[in-house]
């Protein structure tokens, strides 16, 4: 940790920063997000596996733009959304100074290329719980897969926080605040919760890049990020583009294969 | 005040016969790592032991999604019709003293000056049913609020666990019909000293030291840094027993439709955006300035009372881990 | 407040027999909004039409909905009227109750309530219709023709004669294409160079022809009518006004020994050079690559022999900019040569030589000045093999599609072989003969029947060296597969056509789509066969796809008059059923680019009065939209929309399907 | 009692299923009454929200239809509408959607005798299948439920 802090340190010392996101000690040991602007406050920095906000979606924080340059101490799902975000014309190759630490090592990233192959060489497997409980889901009959999601999503208090969590969700109108026509049922029926799920799910099919925060923020527990997960698996398995692994835009919706396979069309 | 005690063994009797005379009971359940406020069906349901519900039951009176009135063409007529109160009482079973004083701010704030007729509807129809807290965790934060831990504002009933079982205190009218309704399940008893049983919730900071910097706060220069982590899911305001906001949508077709009241927060940009495009509270400080505002200032010079009653929710919930108590004491350090 | 008109047509009998139409005007009078509804025999007529013409007056209408036959056939013919009466034409839209529910129904009430509800659908949809105008677009009158072969010559001369300005660029330091290294065409046998050098010089000579050679296009921009091309001038280290051709500095080069491109290496040229004698125009260039000055930064004879000063070491590529209307692509394609194929022998065998060395044997401008010698050792052949499908319609080959020329080529080639040597031996492998096309089979069947040559149906498998012969092994389908082996003192292969290698490229800069051969594709296989996707991008010749000579001189011909008709307007006016872009809710990520078949979606930056960027966003370009919509589905903030079927007008035609109170009139 | 009579609606690209639908016209072939066509410049315009909101509004079953790959009159639309189906398929797979009633088809402008047989299929399905209350409810669940959780 100490190498850690020793470098963001120099990077404060010798301007090259102004600010740097990252974490320390949580409530429960885990990292939670810090914002330091003075080398002094960085006794407190720290990095581990508990440290899994994705920093990301503060980029996109209007009060960040004073901030002449910007460090940032990625975990794997930030690196992801970075990547994903450069994809999108979000943030710019050295725009900030990125950082991550890896096997007690702290890496900087000259550019995105090199996340691009850090991201590359480190990809992890799906988690096997989370395929298992999907797996179970889809055991399930059509109608207890349609009464399980109804109850899930009924508890939805569309409070947007699977929105706000994510570091892809950052258009500055979403769909579900067009009312010229209303796409989304703003209240929260049944009708309403279910269309703010599928065309959250569908937003991020082919963007997602599976850090997880949009579950993690639901306040209702609901587990939102198996639609994405799924969506994600089917992308990858039909058309091998995974998100968050490349700097340049390779989204899988708005591309195609003439053999694109399907087994429902008539 | 009438005192009456409800023996451990009978209690699971006395909600499952509220349940059976047709009383919706709003009680604290387990889902996952959380308890929430949910409409059961029997006393197994109810998970007894635990600090703080991640909701308040202020959807009690407030529901997430509420029918304000239903419209309908017939020819060139259009036809209103309001909704009509429920038929049965609602029991609001088990919730802390911080929020049975949330349910008198609710009241103050639907009810005073142009009583709200739909707030009204469900409020008078609910029975509130408080439950001493036996413990706090580091977010509870009450006593900084003038809120004791035993409190029974609100609460028409008031439970407080014992060696023998609930110490009740019968707080109100509406308290006592419900109890008189049920007598058989009720001892009568003296009143007791409840100080042993109740929680001691330390002083997380000085009310009065905040109240001196509070009104020039507006302008303090560290709203912006003290708000960094924020990115603005609003689950602070979502689960917080006092926050009223809300917002008005229509769901219609060409034959008619249904007007909607649903929860709202001032945390989310649309939330002051106007149809200009311009938006007054651009950046998450100014809103995360106006919630603290709202809960420490603004309510306190509408109504004379602070809109925040120590539940701790907000720190709870916030998955950047912000905490207001950090924040009234930043403001107090100045 | 919306006042929609609905006019319901009875089409004759077409309708009504089926639909009780006045009942469903009746039922259209009730929707809200609609303030006239009024059924008649035959709106198309011109009476009915006036009923649409006046009530759209008198009742001072602000949609109208047309309840007749399919928009496909009518719609036009009741937007011009709805125009004629003052009224904006994209504020008439159309029901189809005839090809859609008349015709298709028997009468009952399903069929008269379905039309009633085709024209709600229709009635709330027209109430979000916005007045919209037709785009127009300034055009360019200059043509910019990519490639000077048969197809861009012909191309550019036919622009040219129409009194437009062309613009050429060739590559190479002459135009004249595949065709200058032809012998002889079929299936006239007349001299390829003969037929094609007059219009080579026509092309030089022309008054509105502005050429460009040894250059090629650096970038594109811009949509149709308003092109931005930059031409990259290489350099051609001799400055070509002072050049006179008197010819002293390539006969002084001494580097002579460089395998000369135009004779497909069967011939050498010096490093200073005109690529053939009757070249366009037929002044030297400097092949750097070989060029001891160059290489060394000795030598310098060139320059001190030239008399008029001409040759000018230190030129540099030039960047040139020009403005064009249209561009056509006329590439041309290359082939597959010998060493492809390791059952041929890997071109390690001289003798075996693909079909445009043999045209280049038989040119009497050749290498061999029109006398068959064999690369090997200059003996003339006495037996010659010819392989035709040499690596196409082989999917194992990766060129599954027929290269359509070889056939004639093959007959011709066995024909001038045979004309040249009576007693010689011609053999040829064939898969099919596909000899469609004006006097093509009769041709082929000449080489059969007059000159005798010996057309074996089979695939050859293997070549190889025997005793000074090449051993040509095959097989005789037509025999019971009977195996053939011939001896041949020289083979002959028709190489698969393939795309030129940097085809894809060019695509790429022109925005155009290519297919997997990377071949140019056009903007439909049947109906739009010379235009590309991207407007005011055209094709000619065999960069589209492998053709020979008729085909792609027609081609051009037809691109000519795309290109002219284009020029004969001062603006271009299109229907604005476009997309377009919410500036204040596009977030610029830009995903959407790549959806666009016609690559209209642009970058367009946001800026404050002082200049500050505040954000970049999409652009629709209206010059290259065609108006899918597929961009608009994609968008998730909605922030692309489309005129004509906007968000809001197909989401009033969905929530306005299925009312049945409403159709009963409450 | 009388037949079910269940209500579809078509989206369809207005170069190849809506001239197919013409040419089913023109040729005179009788199909079902029930079904309701919405036009669309291309397969590609077509949000599958568009979907949801045709069964919100009361339909029993719909069809989505376009040009065949290959023929797509702006070249891609119908490939990129199909890389949508593919993903939003499987999303309603997941939630358990009644994807009986969603039919995807190629009809092409040729295919008059096609669309008529496809429309007839469609009705005979969803009218063995009935009315689709399952998702009508949606709009019920939560409308004055003062429970947090499943309100169910």
């Amino acid at each position: 940790m100490s190498d850690l802090i020793n470098k963001t340190s120099q990077f404060f010392s010798s301007g090259i920063i102004d600010l740097f996101i990252g974490y320390k000690k949580g409530r429960l040991g885990e990292g939670k997000p810090a914002f330091f602007t003075k080398p002094d406050q960085l006794s407190e920095l720290i990095f581990d596996e508990n440290c899994i906000v994705n920093l990301a979606v503060y980029l996109r924080k209007p009060e960040l733009k004073k901030y002449s340059k910007i460090g940032i101490l990625a975990n794997f799902g930030t690196l992801r959304a970075l990547l994903q975000l450069a994809a999108e014309n979000q943030i710019t190759d050295g725009q900030y100074l990125i950082l991550t630490v890896a096997d007690g090592k702290v890496l900087e990233f000259a550019n995105l290329k090199a996340i691009e192959e850090y991201v590359a060489n480190n990809l992890p497997k799906p988690n096997p719980e989370r395929l298992a409980l999907l797996k179970e889901i889809e055991s399930k009959s059509r109608e207890e897969r349609w009464d399980f999601w109804t109850r899930e999503l009924s508890s939805c208090i569309r409070c947007y926080a699977c929105r706000a969590a994510c570091p892809l969700c950052y258009c500055e109108q979403c769909l579900v605040e067009c009312n010229q026509p209303q796409w989304v049922g703003v209240p929260p029926t049944g009708l309403g919760n279910l269309e703010w799920h599928i065309v959250r799910a569908m937003h991020l099919a082919g963007r997602c890049i599976s850090c997880g925060e949009c579950e993690a923020a639901c306040p209702m527990e609901i587990p939102l990020g198996l639609l994405t997960q799924k969506l994600n698996m089917t992308i990858i398995s039909n058309f091998g583009q995974i998100p968050g692994t490349k700097r340049e835009p390779d989204y899988a919706l708005s591309t195609f294969k003439v053999d694109d396979k399907e087994n429902f069309i008539r | 005040m009438e005192y009456k005690l409800i023996k451990l063994e009978k209690i699971q009797e006395f909600i499952n016969s509220l349940i059976a005379t047709g009383k919706q009971v709003l009680a604290p359940k387990q889902k996952k790592e959380k308890v929430f406020f949910s409409l059961i069906h029997s006393f197994e349901e109810i998970a007894m032991d635990y600090i703080q519900t991640a909701f308040s039951a202020k959807s009690a009176v407030f529901p997430k999604c509420e029918e304000l009135y239903t419209f309908e063409k017939n020819g060139k007529e259009t036809i209103l019709n309001n909704p009509q109160a429920p038929e049965n009482d609602t029991i609001v079973f088990g919730m802390r003293p911080c929020d049975g004083a949330a349910f008198d701010y609710l009241a103050t704030f639907f009810l005073k000056e142009n009583p709200d007729y739909h707030f009204k509807m469900r409020y008078d129809n609910t029975i509130f049913v408080g439950l001493t807290c036996s413990s706090g965790d580091e977010f509870c934060f009450c006593s900084s609020v003038g809120i004791s831990p035993s409190d029974t504002r609100g609460s028409d009933l008031m439970l407080t666990k014992t060696e023998n079982g609930y110490y009740v205190e019968i707080i109100t009218e509406k308290g006592k019909k419900l109890v008189e309704q049920f007598a058989n399940f009720f001892e009568q008893i003296e009143q007791i000293d409840k100080t042993k049983y109740v929680a001691n919730i330390q002083k997380r900071f000085d009310s009065s030291a905040l109240k001196e910097k509070i009104s020039g706060a507006f302008d303090w220069e560290r709203w912006e840094e003290t708000s960094l982590p924020c990115f603005g899911c609003g689950t602070c305001a979502f689960s917080c027993p006092t926050c009223t906001c809300f917002d008005i949508q229509d769901e219609a077709n060409l034959l008619g439709g249904t007007r909607y009241r649903i929860w709202d927060t001032c945390a989310l940009g649309i939330f002051t955006k106007h149809a200009s495009g311009h938006n007054p509270r651009e950046k998450q400080s100014e809103r995360w300035r106006n919630r603290i505002l709202h809960k420490f200032l603004y309510t306190d010079e509408q109504f004379g009372i602070l809109s925040c009653v120590g539940c701790g929710r907000c720190i709870r919930n916030c998955p950047a881990e912000l905490s207001i108590i950090e924040q009234v004491n930043a403001i107090t350090e100045g | 407040m919306a006042r929609i008109g609905v006019f319901v047509c009875h089409c004759g009998e077409n309708i009504s027999s089926t639909v009780d139409c006045a009942k469903v005007a009746e039922i259209a009078s009730n929707y809200p909004g609609v303030v006239y509804s009024i059924d008649y025999k035959y709106m198309c007529s011109d009476p009915g039409q006036n009923l649409i013409k006046e009530a759209i007056q008198k009742h001072k209408l602000t949609g109208v909905v047309v309840a007749a036959c399919s928009p496909r056939m009518h719609e036009p013919t009741f937007r011009k009227a709805t125009a004629e009466a003052g009224l904006n034409p994209f504020l008439c839209e159309m029901a189809n109750l005839r090809e859609h529910c008349s015709w298709v129904h028997f009468r009952e009430d399903s069929t008269t309530e379905k039309a009633a509800e085709l024209v709600r659908v229709l009635v709330e949809k027209v109430k979000h219709n916005e007045e919209l105008f037709p785009i127009k677009v300034p055009i360019t009158k200059t043509a910019l023709v990519i490639g000077g072969g048969i197809g861009g010559i012909q191309a550019a001369l036919d622009i040219a004669n129409s009194g437009h300005k062309v613009i050429m660029v060739e590559k190479n330091p002459s135009i004249g294409g595949k065709m200058a290294q032809l012998s002889e065409t079929f299936p006239t046998l007349d001299c390829s160079q003969c037929i094609l050098t007059p219009r080579m010089v026509e092309v030089a000579q022309h008054p509105n022809i502005t050429l460009y050679t040894y250059a090629e296009i650096e970038s594109v921009d811009g949509f149709i009518g308003n092109f931005k091309v930059t031409i990259r001038q290489k350099a051609k280290s001799v400055d070509h006004k002072a050049c006179t051709g008197c010819g002293l500095c390539i006969e002084k080069c001494p580097i002579k020994k460089i395998p000369d491109e135009f004779n497909a290496g069967l011939g050498n040229r010096a490093a200073i050079y005109v690529p053939f004698p009757q070249a366009v125009p037929n002044k030297p260039v400097i092949d750097r690559n070989n060029c001891t000055y160059f290489l060394k930064g000795k030598c310098g004879l060139c320059k001190k022999v030239c008399p008029a000063d001409a040759i000018h070491y230190e030129q540099e590529d030039e960047l040139i900019k020009v403005d064009v209307g249209a561009i056509v692509a006329a590439t041309g394609f290359d082939i597959k040569h010998s060493d492809f194929f390791p059952e041929y022998g890997y071109g390690k065998y001289a003798d075996v030589i693909d079909g445009l060395q043999f045209e280049r044997l038989a040119s009497a401008s050749g290498p061999t000045l029109g006398v068959l010698k064999r690369p090997s050792d200059g003996k003339e052949p006495e037996s010659i093999v010819f392989i035709a499908c040499a690596g196409s319609r082989d999917p194992a080959k990766g060129i599954p599609y027929c290269s359509k020329i070889c056939c004639m080529y093959t007959a011709k080639h066995a024909m001038l072989f045979k004309h040249k040597n009576h007693h010689g031996k011609a053999t040829v492998f064939y898969m099919d003969i596909r000899a469609g096309g004006k006097m093509y089979d009769e041709f082929v069947r000449r080489a059969i029947e007059e000159d005798d040559v010996n057309y074996i149906r089979g695939r050859v498998s293997r070549i190889y060296e025997k005793n000074g012969k090449l051993i040509v092994c095959g097989v005789d389908t037509l025999l019971n597969s009977r195996p053939v082996e011939i001896e041949a003192d020289m083979v002959v292969l028709a190489t698969a056509a393939i795309a030129n290698s940097d085809s894809e490229e060019l695509a790429q800069k022109l925005h155009i789509s290519y297919d997997p051969y990377h071949f140019f594709s056009e903007a439909h296989p049947k109906l739009r066969p010379v235009e590309t996707n991207t407007a005011g991008i055209m094709l000619a010749g065999a960069c589209q796809a492998p053709k020979d000579i008729p085909d792609t001189v027609s081609q051009a011909s037809g691109t000519a008059a795309k290109v002219v008709a284009l020029f004969s307007q001062d603006e271009l006016t299109r229907e604005p059923l476009i997309a377009y872009v919410n500036n204040n809710t596009c977030v610029g990520c830009f995903l959407c680019q790549s959806v666009c078949p016609y690559l209209a979606i642009e970058k367009e930056e946001i800026r404050r009065r002082d200049g500050t960027l505040v954000k970049t966003v999409a652009k629709i370009n209206p010059g290259l939209c065609q108006g899918c919509g597929t961009c608009v589905a994609l968008c998730r903030s909605k922030s692309i929309d489309i005129h004509g079927y906007t968000n809001r007008q197909i989401y009033a035609e969905v929530s306005a399907l299925f009312n049945r109170r409403e159709y009963a009139g409450v | 009692m009388q037949e079910f009579e269940p209500k579809i609606v078509a989206f369809v690209c207005n170069w190849c299923t809506y001239a197919g639908a013409d040419l089913a016209g023109t040729s005179r072939i009788k199909y079902a009454t029930n079904v309701r066509i919405v036009r669309f410049p291309c397969t590609g315009r077509i949000d599958y929200m568009l979907i949801l909101k045709a069964f919100q509004n009361g339909a029993d079953g719909v069809i989505v239809s376009g040009c065949h790959p290959n023929d797509c009159h702006y070249t891609s639309g119908n490939f990129h509408a199909r890389r949508r189906w593919i993903v939003f398929n499987e999303l309603l797979e997941l939630l358990g959607f009644d994807k009986r009633r969603l039919f995807f088809s190629w009809v092409s402008a040729a295919e008059g005798a096609k669309w008529a047989n496809l429309v007839n299929e469609v009705v005979t399905e969803v009218r063995k299948l009935g009315p689709y209350t399952e998702y009508e409810k949606l709009s019920k669940i939560n409308v004055n439920s003062i429970g947090e959780l499943c309100n169910v």
